[in-house]
């Protein structure tokens, strides 16, 4: 049963767009989808390295100025040299913005990882801050706070083929499922290999798994340009469809929207962000129709709080201890580990 | 003045003890030994608050301690000095030591107390203004025997206290051992250097997966067949 | 003091380190040679400073002066995980293992050095990885029933009796594949019963030619296993020679055995 | 030179206000390990609280800054009695979680209260400068300045030179041992909390009047208290305040001389740089290994 | 049944209080067209969603309304990032706004027809500035502005205007939207030697930067743009700081008989005061009003509440709003021009803590 779950949910979700009128909905699916997307890419680094990476949103807003910069064109003067760039199809800037994300993943990796808890946690967040504040204050590249408006829409096709351009929901729908489902099995085949298992002896104890034989640096770094690159991926995505970015795509509540699906999901979880993401995606939306602006707030923070109070480990461990109890191997003690030792018989 | 009367202790699904009942009389010495595992510590954790009973009950002069909070048992004269150091790592050993009489206000009797623990271990006098954390092994030992012994208890617990310790200061510790017990103090004490523990004690126990099995004066376990093959070492000889 | 009793070649070097922390000095010079094949207990009071010689020949500390070689390779530098895939690994004093992960599962993130699994292969799931992944499962099962936890093999590390957590430290430094052993304390809260099983797995190492050295406060045990003892007291070697040689030198005595030392 | 003698005031008059904000954090995030996001909501609770006692009721100026001070106190401790007592040991995300959701319950529940429209203060001082030579100084702002040392210095006493601090160490360092001691750790906790949101209440009755109060005047607060918690060296009083006087020259600084869009960047950059050359903040304690 | 009107603000967030003025505003119009019989014999009936001070949120908040409420026209999104953020979706799903704030020129630059923009840019401002110049005494000018498209326009317009007039342009400071503590850029102002600031950002700071600039002995003339500074609240806020500083505003309640039309200006601002209302708030609320009485005369004059219909009707709506006449021309992209009308400019100057508005 378990086996099958992914497949089932997958082709539940591929369904979706068939069935569903609600042009609306889907609309908030798809945005749903992007930070989903995104908050997959933190829980490598949170979930499984155990470093809590409270400037996510930076990889997310540099993917998506990458991206959009790239299929508007620009034209900079650094240092007295004039940069002049030509528009390039949007799907050319979403993999420009994961590479340049993913880049930023491995530099941010280099210089932060000398610093660890709490430390590290600052020092991301001033990571994003000055990210923001120079998307902000480099008018002429990012135009500032005057925003980039008019991105195009993801196109997809070739020269030769001709370009179908992406301006339905559905088609949107379809490109972050498939990117979901991509990014979810690079996430499982990666964290159930040895650099998975090296990045969660690192979360458990890094002395100790340095005395084994296992680079700090290497695989934070490994976690951090997969988490960078996938996030530039969800920036990328988000601004096509929206269509516009501004400094605001930095702002902090965006990161604490990924961290809340992670933890509430089930962080080292594979499907606990989407489980989150799903939850949280959803929850402004049922709210909106029932209660005031300020009261919508108020239920999503008290849904956050009852959750972890809940079910403190997230909700996917919590399931699995279910599943697990009622056919009768039930071990409520190690939400956290991979696999049991299935011993060979010699 | 200690009593334990089918005691029963869980972790989580684990039953780690299984009904023990132990008896300390006053101003004695009784060692708890066992195989890794057994629940020794668990044993004395359950006596200071630690972890609760599941069932069964804990009296200490005739009054019941059975769920009270682990400072209220200090506060009634239970010290416990913990297996494994457990020292306050980002605090000096000087405060480690103030700690060790947090309930005590005889501002006089603290500081002679503080010099008696340093003339004991002159090597935690060199480093009263050390931070703990950065101490050895054994020196972090000595801070946590001699923040033990800060609370002036009436029955003083021992976990382990030989471990990690260079075989001068262990013959040292249980001298100071057996003068805690000499000037009136009662001791419990869980040891896995059994030989030493067994032939200083007034009575021993021993337990084994979560069940006391063998009791009686130190002699009578020194000399049981079953004690000396699996914990004296005996009859496995060494390489 | 005793000239180099070894007549094996010797592998690991330390010459003439020193190690200070602000004022004070943990190591003011030491300098001592462990030979292939050979098991070397470092001995001395607490506090000496054995510890930290650990911490220094495997990169965890950088000394103040001199320098570690390992096989001719001078290990100043490095790592921690570049000496240990040099082949040269340790356990600690404190209890270190992954609490929350199965004790099964930390033997297999021991195996780290093992694993041949390439970063692409392991991407598209290539069938030379997931062969790789069967073999690390066997060796992981090996090592647990060489140390003799196997039983255990599905328990949090973290809810295994003390003494068995040891032991799962050291299958952890076994399962990084050294041909050096550092061990700090292995038998610290193992009793003597326990301590006799530890003694036989040290000899099967030994018979592995596995180079083992050793920090100890079990005396018995020390004197029974060891090729030859190096004495530490305040940051220097004080004594340097077999274990009978040991055992009667009065300054070694004096600063370290006490007089008891015939226990058990 | 003027405007440099200006600025140097001015870093001095901002310093105080920073460390006040960071020394309250540092005992919640430095010594509990709480990622502490309801910092910032107890920063405007103080305040609001101060418009409610001195504006609304009527109250002494003075007078009503205490009774702030012990509204965050009793706010705080109800926080910790609420969320945080049954999760001890957890996690740290998982009460950073907790904290996200009381942060997010309490700005707009604020928003609720008191209309989303800035309150302000009006304070009993002369709001005419004092000037001295070519640098002008407010009353309320040196008041500020000389209330928030003595807090710090109070702060710093309760916890290097009490029992009551000894035991709150202790009890963040290992719980259980503690406990053995006979520190009675539900209090502790409690206390703790409460103690480091009074601070925070302080910090905004007195920067209230200086400022406006607004529902959202805490997230700038908290991030920049986080950072000077940190350049500081966690649970190290003495360096939560030098860190503010550091970020308050550095952003005077940023501001004055290279460019004002940049200047709150200046703060993080100045923290990316320290963090990089000493990994554990200006203040750093040594650790062991093995 | 009701005609529902969609309206697409920042209830909670930064711009929470802007936002729920200017609601409460066009909350009032509707009431006051509904009570003389609506529009087309139908009642109007406002769905007012938050957009939570957050562009993602202004555009998901904007699709809700098209798709799931069906609302034919829109009145939104107060900030210029968050209208930007709308815009898409008027394209594709063809339906009008009416922009009541945001004041920045992409807006109406970007090619969309369907933005039709009753709020000032930044370069109606500079003109309005330029023609009441004589009012003040200026040689040079410092600016200090919130670092936004705000912020930024107004510097780089008022610039323009003031330098065709040899008027210098000195420090250009800027603080971000957040920040409390301006003294750093007040500290280097002080010592430049022009004798004008030009202020621009939102009311909150404004408070912070006269206080600030009081504190540090600036005596220097200060004037503010905008349009959405509420003068009241400055005088109640920031007391003796805010004396002697002007304020360029769209709408002047404080003398009603100088406004376009006085007697709708009173009318409102009985309304206002009716329910309980801050006064200050009116300098932004009458944005609201003035958008939903251009809303209501569309829908009358396209005689069909249908998208297109409104959108064309727009084109030709007249109407006399608080602001005074609104009427729309065609600027930005040829083929694909957005509607920008003209406001009307008063400055009010704050002495003797009263409001009186300079003529
Ligand atoms: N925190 C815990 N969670 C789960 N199980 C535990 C925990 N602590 C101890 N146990 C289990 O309880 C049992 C008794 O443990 P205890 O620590 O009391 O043994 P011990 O006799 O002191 O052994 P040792 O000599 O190794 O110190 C063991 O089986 C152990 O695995
Ligand atoms: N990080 C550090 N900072 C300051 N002093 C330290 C640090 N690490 C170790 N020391 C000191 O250096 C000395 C040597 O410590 P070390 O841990 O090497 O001793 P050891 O020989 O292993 O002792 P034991 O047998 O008790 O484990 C001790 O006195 C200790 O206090
Ligand atoms: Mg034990
Ligand atoms: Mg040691």
């Amino acid at each position: 049963m378990k086996r099958f779950l992914p497949y089932i949910a997958v082709a539940f979700f591929a369904s979706v767009p068939l069935w569903l009128q609600d042009q609306y909905f889907l609309h908030t699916l798809v945005v749903s989808g992007i930070f989903m997307l995104a908050a997959m890419s933190l829980n490598l680094l949170l979930g499984y390295t155990g470093q809590l990476s409270l400037g996510h949103v930076a990889f997310f807003g540099i993917g998506a100025y990458v991206s959009a910069l790239t299929s508007l064109g620009f034209s900079v003067s650094i240092f007295g040299f004039q940069i002049t760039h030509e528009p390039w199809p949007p799907v050319v800037g979403v993999i420009l913005g994961t590479l340049v994300a993913g880049i930023c993943g491995y530099l941010i990796g280099k210089l932060a990882f000398r610093v660890r808890g709490a430390y590290f946690v600052i020092v991301s967040i001033s990571f994003a801050e000055v990210v923001r504040l120079v998307a902000l204050n480099w008018v002429e590249l990012t135009n500032g706070p005057l925003a980039l408006p008019g991105i195009p829409p993801l196109t997809i096709g070739f020269e030769w083929t001709g370009y179908a351009t992406l301006w339905g929901k559905a088609q949107n729908y379809y490109v972050v499922l498939v990117a979901i489902i991509i990014a979810y099995v690079i996430i499982k085949r990666l964290v159930y290999s040895p650099f998975g298992r090296a990045m969660i002896a690192l979360r458990e104890n890094e002395t100790l798994a340095m005395s084994v034989g296992i680079s700090v640096t290497k695989y934070l770094v490994l976690a951090a340009i997969f988490a960078g690159a996938m996030a530039g991926t969800a920036g990328g995505l988000y601004a096509h469809y929206i269509q516009i970015i501004d400094p605001m795509v930095f702002m902090f509540l965006n990161t604490v929207t990924m961290v809340i699906m992670v933890i509430t999901g089930g962080k080292g979880t594979l499907a606990g962000p989407l489980v989150g993401g799903l939850i949280f995606g959803l929850a402004p939306v049922v709210l909106r129709s029932y209660v005031g602006p300020e009261l919508q707030w108020i239920l999503y923070g008290l849904l956050m709080i009852l959750i972890v109070f809940v079910l403190p480990d997230g909700i996917v461990p919590a399931i699995e201890r279910w599943f697990g109890r009622s056919s009768g191997n039930a071990d409520d003690q190690r939400p956290l580990t991979l696999e049991t030792s299935k011993a060979p018989q010699s | 003045m200690l009593e334990i009367r089918n005691l029963v202790c869980r972790y989580g699904k684990v039953t780690a003890l299984k009904g023990i009942s132990l008896t300390v009389p006053e101003k004695q010495l009784v060692v708890l030994v066992g195989a890794n595992g057994a629940g020794k510590s668990t044993t004395l954790r359950a006596i200071s608050g630690l972890v609760p009973a599941a069932s069964g009950g804990i009296f200490f002069c005739g009054q019941e301690i059975t769920g009270m909070s682990a400072s209220r048992i200090l506060s009634l004269g239970i010290a416990h000095c913990p297996e494994g150091r457990r020292v306050f790592p980002h605090m000096t050993v000087l405060e480690n030591l103030e700690m060790g009489c947090y309930l005590r206000s005889d501002g006089k009797e603290i500081s002679s107390d503080l010099d008696r623990i340093f003339s004991l271990f002159p090597r935690l006098a060199e480093r009263r203004k050390q931070v703990a954390g950065t101490l050895s092994g054994g020196e972090q030992q000595m801070l946590a025997i001699g923040r033990a012994m800060m609370s002036r208890p009436k029955l003083i617990m021992f976990d382990e206290p030989s471990l990690g310790l260079a075989p001068n200061i262990v013959e040292q510790t249980f001298a100071i051992i057996q003068s805690i017990r000499e000037s009136g103090t009662t001791v419990l004490m869980v040891e896995q250097n059994a030989y030493a523990a067994l032939d200083m004690c007034n009575y021993a126990y021993l337990l084994e997966a979560g069940s006391m099995v063998l009791e009686g004066p130190g002699e009578k376990l020194i000399n049981d067949p079953h004690v000396r093959e699996a914990y004296l070492g005996a009859g496995l000889a060494h390489a | 003091m005793n000239a180099e009793t070894t007549s094996r070649q010797p592998i690991l070097a330390i010459e003439h380190v020193a190690v200070h922390f602000g004022g004070l000095i943990a190591i003011s010079d030491m300098n001592f040679h462990v030979g292939e094949g050979e098991l070397v207990s470092l001995i001395g009071p607490n506090g000496a400073g054995k510890t930290t010689a650990f911490n220094v020949i495997t990169g965890f500390l950088k000394p103040t002066k001199g320098r570690v070689t390992f096989r001719g390779t001078s290990l100043n530098g490095l790592k921690p995980h570049e000496v240990t895939s040099l082949g040269l690994v340790r356990t600690f004093q404190r209890t270190s293992v992954f609490d929350k992960i199965t004790v099964f599962e930390n033997v297999l993130i021991g195996l780290h050095r093992r694993t041949a699994a390439s970063l692409f292969g392991t991407l598209m799931s290539l069938p030379k990885e997931r062969n790789a992944e069967a073999a690390l499962r066997e060796q992981a099962w090996e090592i647990l029933k060489l140390v003799g936890i196997d039983h255990q093999a599905d328990e949090l590390g973290g809810s295994l009796p003390y003494g068995d957590q040891r032991l799962l430290g050291v299958a952890l430094a076994l399962a990084a594949d050294p041909s050096a052993l550092l061990l700090d304390e292995p038998v610290s809260g193992m009793n003597a019963s326990e301590t006799a099983r530890f003694v036989s797995l040290l000899n099967k190492l030994r018979a592995k030619g596995k180079t083992i050295l050793l920090v100890e406060h079990d005396m018995p045990m020390v004197m029974g296993v060891s090729d030859r003892i190096v004495v530490l007291n305040y940051g220097r070697i004080i004594a340097n020679g077999t274990p009978s040689e040991i055992q009667n030198d009065p300054e070694v005595i004096q600063a370290y055995l006490g007089q008891g030392v015939k226990h058990a | 030179m003027d405007q440099l003698l200006q600025h140097l005031v001015n870093t001095l008059i901002m310093g105080g206000t920073y460390a006040l904000l960071g020394i309250g954090l540092t005992l919640i995030f430095g010594i509990m390990k709480i990622v502490n996001f309801t910092h910032g909501e107890l920063y405007a609770f103080g305040a609001y609280m101060m418009y409610f006692f001195a504006v609304i009721l009527g109250m002494d100026f003075f007078l009503s800054i205490a009774f702030a001070i012990v509204a965050g106190m009793v706010l705080g401790a109800a926080i910790e009695f609420t969320l945080l007592r049954t999760k001890r040991g957890a996690d740290i995300d998982t009460t950073m979680i907790l904290m996200i959701g009381a942060w997010i319950v309490l700005q707009n529940a604020e928003q609720l209260t008191w209309g989303g429209i800035a309150k302000s203060v009006p304070s009993p001082l002369p709001t005419e400068p004092l000037v001295i030579g070519p640098i002008s100084i407010s009353y309320l702002r040196a008041m500020v300045l000389l209330i928030a040392l003595m807090l710090i210095a109070g702060t710093y006493l309760v916890i290097n030179r009490t029992k009551l601090g000894k035991a709150m160490r202790a009890t963040f360092q290992d719980s259980g041992t503690a406990a053995l001691m006979g520190v009675n750790i539900s209090a502790i906790y409690t206390m703790t909390f409460a103690l480091g949101s009074a601070l925070a209440a302080a910090a905004g009755a007195l920067l209230g009047p200086v400022f406006v109060i607004a529902p959202t005047m805490g997230d700038l607060a908290s991030l920049k208290a986080f950072a000077i918690v940190i350049l500081g060296g966690l649970g190290n009083i003495t360096g939560a305040a030098i860190g503010g006087f550091i970020l308050a020259f550095s952003e005077e600084i940023g501001a004055g001389y290279i460019s004002s869009g940049y200047r709150d960047a200046m703060g993080f950059l100045i923290i990316i740089i320290v963090l990089l050359f000493k990994p554990t903040g200006l203040f750093a304690r040594s650790e062991r290994i093995g | 049944d009701d005609i529902n009107i969609g309206v697409n603000m920042p209830l909670t967030g930064a711009f929470a209080a802007s936002g729920d003025y200017v609601t409460n505003g066009a909350k009032i119009a509707v009431e006051e067209i509904n009570a003389k019989g609506g529009v087309l014999g139908r009642k109007l009936n406002l769905i007012i969603e938050d957009n939570k001070s957050n562009p993602t949120e202004a555009a998901a908040v904007t699709e809700k309304l098209i798709v799931r409420d069906q609302v034919p026209v829109l009145l939104g999104a107060w900030g210029s990032s968050l209208t930007l953020a709308t815009m898409p979706k008027l394209m594709q799903y063809q339906v009008p706004m009416v922009v009541e704030t945001s004041g920045a020129n992409k807006i109406t630059e970007s090619g969309n027809p369907y933005v039709f923009r009753i709020a000032a840019t930044q370069h109606i401002e500079a003109k309005g500035f330029e023609e009441k110049l004589g009012l003040f005494n200026i040689k040079k000018v410092d600016f200090l502005v919130i670092n936004n498209d705000w912020g930024r326009s107004t510097v780089t317009e008022f610039t323009k205007m003031l330098e065709n007039k040899s008027i210098q342009v000195g420090y250009v400071e800027m603080m971000d939207q957040a920040t409390q503590d301006v003294s750093s850029q007040l500290s280097k102002l002080k010592g430049s030697d022009s004798d004008t600031i030009i202020v621009t950002t939102a009311v909150e700071q404004l408070t912070l930067v006269l206080k600030q600039a009081q504190a540090l002995g600036i005596d220097k003339q200060i004037i503010t743009t905008g349009g959405s500074q509420n003068p009241d609240q400055l005088i109640e806020q920031a007391g003796s700081a805010a004396e002697n500083t002007t304020h360029l505003v769209f709408f002047a309640p404080w003398e009603p008989d100088s406004t376009a039309s006085p007697d709708k200006t009173k009318a409102f601002i009985d309304a206002w005061k009716a329910k309980g209302y801050d006064f200050a708030g009116l300098t932004e609320s009458f944005r609201g009003y003035d958008g939903m009485q251009v809303i209501a005369a569309a829908i009358e004059k396209a005689g069909a509440v249908d998208p297109a219909a409104i959108q064309k009707a727009l084109w030709d709506t007249k109407v006399d709003v608080l602001n005074g006449a609104v009427s729309f021309a065609k600027v930005g992209q040829a083929g694909a021009e957005s509607a920008q009308s003209t406001p009307n400019i008063y400055f009010g100057k704050i002495e003797n803590g009263k409001v009186h508005v300079l003529r």
